[in-house]
């Protein structure tokens, strides 16, 4: 096959692609934090032994986790206007990232929290430490540090989610040339270097995971 | 929001005319046989694929553990390069490149394509999975296999595995549940199941009407594939640990 | 009430595609252009005039074929200019202007393939794009006429498109404008031709929301000054017969006679109306 | 200063705790032991209302437990406690761990909780390791570290979960020293250990618990040394764990 | 039996092991023990070629651990190996644990395998368990189990790594037991440990290791007895170690 490539040049790159790059790290940056937030939130009620913060947030977890993300945000994308008002592809997709994102940290935040042996919990609350003392001062921290690889991982999979906002018509890394290959008909080029791209921003953070992993090791 | 038309599963979707039956009426294709028939296509697309995922990514899993540097290397390369490139991006490349540069895939139908895209990409994340699954388990279990004169097959098959995938069955479920809503993205190269389905559809009748059975059916097959999971652990929980928790 | 809105507001969203052929799509860097951009564009500035705003903020929203309904009736968009075909089932939920531009669905094979016509897709593969009502059109005359062929569906009309380029399907059903599109700006355009009967006529429309007459007003008035004046005429020809960016390729579709019929007898009857004649 | 009233513990319809009554005065150290699961650890963690218990009482310094008004983190704060692991804080330095409780419980402010925690670090002799992090000490130290934060709290009472079995041999020594000079000052404690030397050296009284129950509870000189006015299971246990 | 000449380690740039040489032979007991860290398991897991050495070279019965040549699983199977956390399979049965290297590297049959296994099994005293999993047993238990499983291989020689550290200090004993019996009976041992009882009881010799290298190598009695001519190093853990 005949491949060509030169049509991909600096102008059409930062024309069609730079914007979805942006869009795509913005969403993957505020999904990853708001994720986190929420998810621990989330994780906290799921191991309140209350059965009234119990259910609902596993409910809620288990439902979103049983979803495909395509079919999510495009109910979202339907349901936020009657409930907030027409916010555009854009803020809908923050939205409906962040609050599914949540499901996936929460579970992180969970495990995390457990590993935490319950004689932590012991001595925290031995020390004269209330629960929130305990958990904000002993238990989060160390959870927090004992999964941050694993958080960092799901962040990997969230970046590469986010292709999936073509669905809303959202303007993301893969939309951009998606758009730059259709305008010029040469979408397998630029499928290519979209994998080449996509592979490379990945690659270096899951090196980045490996690291972190190995001195948490010793720290550990 | 638009009342709610029960009739619309038992129209034709070619001819939008009321069927005899809603389901399975000959020469008719109902919007409820189109959505089962879809349905069988996503489940079908989703076990094979996690068929191929399981098979090879517990093998590039173990590889990865071996105590044998290029070995090790090879199942790293192969995890990075699968799991580090979106989906729906080597669905396509898949589809559209890779025959290009073998032409003797040219003829594969694009069902096998996309099980072989999902399954691989899956792989890289069962191989994870399998692979820290490995490392939990004590040194001394890989020395107590080896002390008894097991060779490392032997200790792998007979010592290490066993308990591996025990370890490892809640974070597989999950990968396996995964797996059925990543299916969704193989409508992208012309595979009749419910995303495609759903998008077809609902561009004939109404949003809700499709998109909230569709959704119901990808639940309830991710709960499916959830419960045979639990089963399967059930099975084979080993008195004395885990499950103690 | 939409007209209200926008005086309110001072502001109003357009609904666009990211691709729909010369009708509508997109230069990157949030700008979007095509012949319903355009008119669109000039019916919003009548619009402005007659609400006597002194400026008017047009947003762009792309919208694609699964949302662009939902976005319409839900509020988020209020006026959608894209590719979207006008018939009863969306007339339930959303409204139209009068038909600007009325499309045939047509076949593109590879030139040297010696197909010409549907009888000869017997047994061959056939591409569309999931999605558009080209697919419920195929399977109705294949059940029709008793032939027999495989379809397959691409995820939009560029993956369709390569879908016949790459051998995978022998024939692209579709709208003519997008079929000549693609075959305008693909690598070899004289390897593609398009052949056969119209397979069906659709009229395409701008949309609007549903149960706002005085917005339907506005728009239509509009727009009909534009047919009346012929300077539709003119705008046709700058996006469908002169070259156009970004690579400065020309899609090459004059008007047809059931364009400049809807031209001169303008009316918003859905595609329903047109397949009783 | 501790008074255990015929306390009954259940882990759902498991009985963990028998009708087990004791009494602690100040100064007395106690030794606590009997074979694996008979349920010290579980006693000695209802003295802090780390574990709930579902019938008796326990008042420590004159405060009940099972008074719905105590205020709990108050009173833990006032009870010392070491556990078998440790349990430092693995995120926070040897410092960090020393003043956290002090600063956010009792409210000292940073340099009092300082001086007050170094005092301490210094008292099990670990000053020069007051920056490291506990991943950085052997288990002995850490240990150490561990009763040094118990006392930057000023305990008015310690207990002690076998703060050595999980320790290598060679590490013992350095922590039984430490409790033989906390025992010799005057601290009143109460220690679940196997031990059997450090019983004989330091401790007031022994009690020795089976299955929940208290079995024998006597001064120390009485249990090591009228061995035929033990309970059979008693006896057995001794020889078994003075054996080797 | 077991000859170690001047064997040396690195694990990167990091020396465990530096230039071990003893010899064991037929019958003998050796104990070696020595400060956490010095290289006890690390050493006697060489033996087996569990871990590779960078230098010099261990002849067990005759053969080479070195020569490429060797079989090692083979070797491996007529030297039994006992853990300190047991090691025992936990997915099989205490009789499938028995079995399973029976079976796959000797080539027994099921029945042979049985029944070795069942004499082993109730040589430790537990036939009563043979349909448990290790999961199900104390402590005490699963390491009697392990020692049975390595003996059903008819091993000539038994290799110990700290077998009762992770036993609750009841269930020292019943492990000891157990050794002591094979040792009566001309087991060829050795074994790492901090019993000093044991070592007393049944050893030949005696090994003290420190930061890799073997300081003392002497006969039990000469080291126990006449502590004067031992290093400063030797003594010094034996005061920690003897002192409770
Ligand atoms: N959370 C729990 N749920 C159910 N049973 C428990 C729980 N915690 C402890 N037990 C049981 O309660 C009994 C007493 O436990 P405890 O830890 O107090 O024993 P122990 O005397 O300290 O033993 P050891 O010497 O092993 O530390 C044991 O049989 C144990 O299995
Ligand atoms: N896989 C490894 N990589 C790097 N260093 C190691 C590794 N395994 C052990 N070591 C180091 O080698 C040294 C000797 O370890 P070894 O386990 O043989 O000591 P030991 O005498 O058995 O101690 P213990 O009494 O704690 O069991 C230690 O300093 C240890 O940290
Ligand atoms: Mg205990
Ligand atoms: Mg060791």
């Amino acid at each position: 096959m005949h491949l060509d490539f030169s049509f991909l040049t600096w102008d059409v790159l930062s024309a069609f692609v730079a914007k979805g790059l942006w869009f795509s790290i913005q969403l993957t940056l505020s999904a990853m934090v708001g994720g986190i937030v929420l998810g621990t939130v989330l994780a906290l009620m799921r191991l309140s032994g209350k059965w009234w913060l119990e259910k609902p947030a596993a409910i809620y977890v288990d439902t979103l986790r049983s979803i495909p993300l395509v079919m999510v945000i495009l109910w979202f994308f339907l349901l936020i206007p009657y409930l907030l008002g027409p916010l555009g592809a854009e803020k809908t997709a923050l939205i409906t990232f962040t609050l599914f994102e949540a499901t996936y940290y929460s579970e992180i935040m969970r495990a995390g929290i457990q590993s935490v042996s319950k004689g932590q919990v012991f001595a925290g609350q031995a020390l004269g430490m209330s629960y929130r003392q305990t958990m904000t001062l002993v238990v989060l921290p160390q959870a927090f540090r004992n999964m941050l690889p694993v958080l960092l991982t799901q962040t990997i999979v969230l970046f590469q989610d986010t292709s999936l906002v073509y669905a809303i018509g959202a303007y993301d890394l893969l939309k951009g040339f998606e758009v730059a290959g259709k305008n010029f008909n040469r979408p397998v080029e630029t499928y290519l270097v979209a994998a080449a791209v996509y592979f490379v921003i990945c690659f270096s953070l899951s090196m980045l995971v490996r690291r972190l992993q190995k001195k948490i090791a010793i720290i550990r | 929001m638009p009342s709610w038309d029960w009739q619309l599963y038992c129209t034709d979707m070619v001819t939008e005319e009321a069927a005899p039956k809603c389901f399975g009426a000959p020469g008719y294709e109902t919007y409820l046989d189109a959505m089962v028939h879809a349905w069988g296509w996503t489940m079908t697309v989703s076990i094979l694929g996690l068929l191929v995922a399981l098979i090879v990514g517990s093998l590039i899993g173990i590889l990865r553990t071996v105590p044998n540097k290029k070995v090790a290397l090879f199942g790293e390369t192969w995890t990075e390069v699968f799991r580090n490139i979106p989906l729906i991006v080597q669905l396509f490349l898949w589809y559209h490149v890779v025959p290009q540069i073998f032409p003797v895939l040219q003829g594969v139908p694009s069902s096998v394509l996309v099980v072989l895209a999902i399954g691989l990409f899956t792989s890289a994340r069962i191989a994870e999975q399998v692979k820290a699954g490995i490392l939990t388990l004590p040194k001394g279990q890989r020395y107590a296999g080896q002390a008894l004169g097991l060779t490392l097959p032997q200790t792998y098959r007979h010592v290490l595995l066993p308990m591996a995938f025990r370890i490892v069955i809640p974070p597989l479920t999950s990968e396996s549940m995964n797996i059925v809503k990543n299916s969704a993205v193989a409508f992208a190269v012309s595979i009749p199941d419910l995303a495609q389905f759903a998008l077809q559809a609902s561009e004939q009748s109404s949003f809700v009407q499709i998109f909230l059975p569709v959704t119901l059916l990808y639940f309830v097959s991710a709960f499916l594939i959830n419960r045979i999971a639990k089963l399967i652990e059930a099975y084979v929980r080993v008195p004395g640990i885990l499950g103690a928790k | 009430d939409t007209l209200k809105k926008i005086k309110d507001t001072g502001s109003v969203t357009m609904g666009v595609r990211e691709s729909s052929g010369a009708l509508s799509y997109t230069l990157g860097d949030g700008k979007y252009v095509g012949y319903h951009v355009e008119i669109c564009q000039r019916v919003l500035a009548d619009v402005q005039k007659q609400l006597g705003l002194a400026k008017l903020d047009i947003k762009y929203l792309p919208v694609t074929s699964q949302n662009r309904v939902p976005l319409v009736q839900n509020g988020t968009v209020d006026i959608e200019c894209g590719s979207t075909t006008n018939n009863l089932t969306r007339q339930k939920d959303v409204a139209f202007a009068v038909t600007t531009y009325v499309e045939e669905v047509r076949i593109a094979v590879k030139a040297n393939s010696g197909i010409t016509s549907i009888a000869q897709l017997n047994g061959k593969t056939v591409a569309t794009t999931t999605g558009t009502t080209s697919v419920q059109l195929l399977r109705k005359h294949e059940r029709a006429n008793g032939v027999d062929f495989k379809e397959v569906l691409g995820k939009d009309h560029a993956d369709s498109f390569l879908l016949l380029e790459s051998g995978r399907a022998d024939a692209f059903v579709m709208d003519g404008q997008i079929l000549a599109g693609n075959i305008a700006k693909s690598k070899a355009p004289a390897d593609f031709k398009i052949v056969g009967e119209v397979l069906s006529v659709e009229p395409i429309a701008i949309m609007i929301r549903k149960d706002d007459p005085a917005f339907k007003k506005s728009v239509d008035d509009s727009i009909k000054a534009l047919m009346k004046s012929g300077e539709i005429a003119k705008l046709y020809d700058k996006w469908f017969v002169q070259p156009i960016p970004p690579a400065n390729t020309k899609v090459g579709l004059p008007a047809t006679a059931a364009t400049k019929d809807a031209w001169a007898n303008p009316n918003d009857k859905p595609v329903e109306e047109y397949a009783k004649k | 200063m501790i008074d255990i009233k015929n306390v009954s513990k259940w882990y759902g319809p498991f009985q963990v705790l028998t009708d087990c009554s004791t009494t602690i005065k100040k100064g007395e150290v106690v030794v606590v032991c009997g074979p694996s699961g008979s349920g010290k650890s579980t006693l000695i963690k209802t003295v802090n209302a780390l574990e709930p218990i579902q019938a008796g009482d326990i008042v420590v310094d004159g405060t009940s437990l099972t008074d719905p008004k105590t205020n709990l983190p108050k009173l833990r704060s006032r009870v010392g406690m070491v556990f078998q692991h440790f349990e430092l804080f693995p995120h926070l330095s040897v410092t960090e761990n020393l003043t956290l409780a002090q600063v956010k419980v009792l409210g000292r402010n940073m340099t009092d909780a300082k001086a007050r925690g170094l005092k301490m670090l210094e008292r099990v002799g670990l000053t020069a390791h007051k920056d490291k992090f506990p991943g950085q000490l052997s288990g002995g130290q850490q240990q150490r570290v561990a009763i040094a934060r118990a006392l930057s709290m000023d305990p008015i009472v310690m207990l002690f979960d076998e703060p050595t079995s999980a320790l290598d041999p060679e590490m013992v020594g350095e922590v039984l020293d430490v409790m033989v000079g906390l025992a010799n000052e005057g601290m009143t404690m109460m220690c679940v250990t196997h031990e059997m030397g450090f019983a004989r050296k330091v401790s007031n009284r022994v009690i020795f618990m089976d299955a929940g129950k208290i079995i024998e509870d006597c001064a120390k000189d009485e249990f090591f040394d009228n061995a035929d006015a033990r309970s059979p299971r008693a006896k057995d246990f001794l020889a078994k764990i003075l054996q080797h």
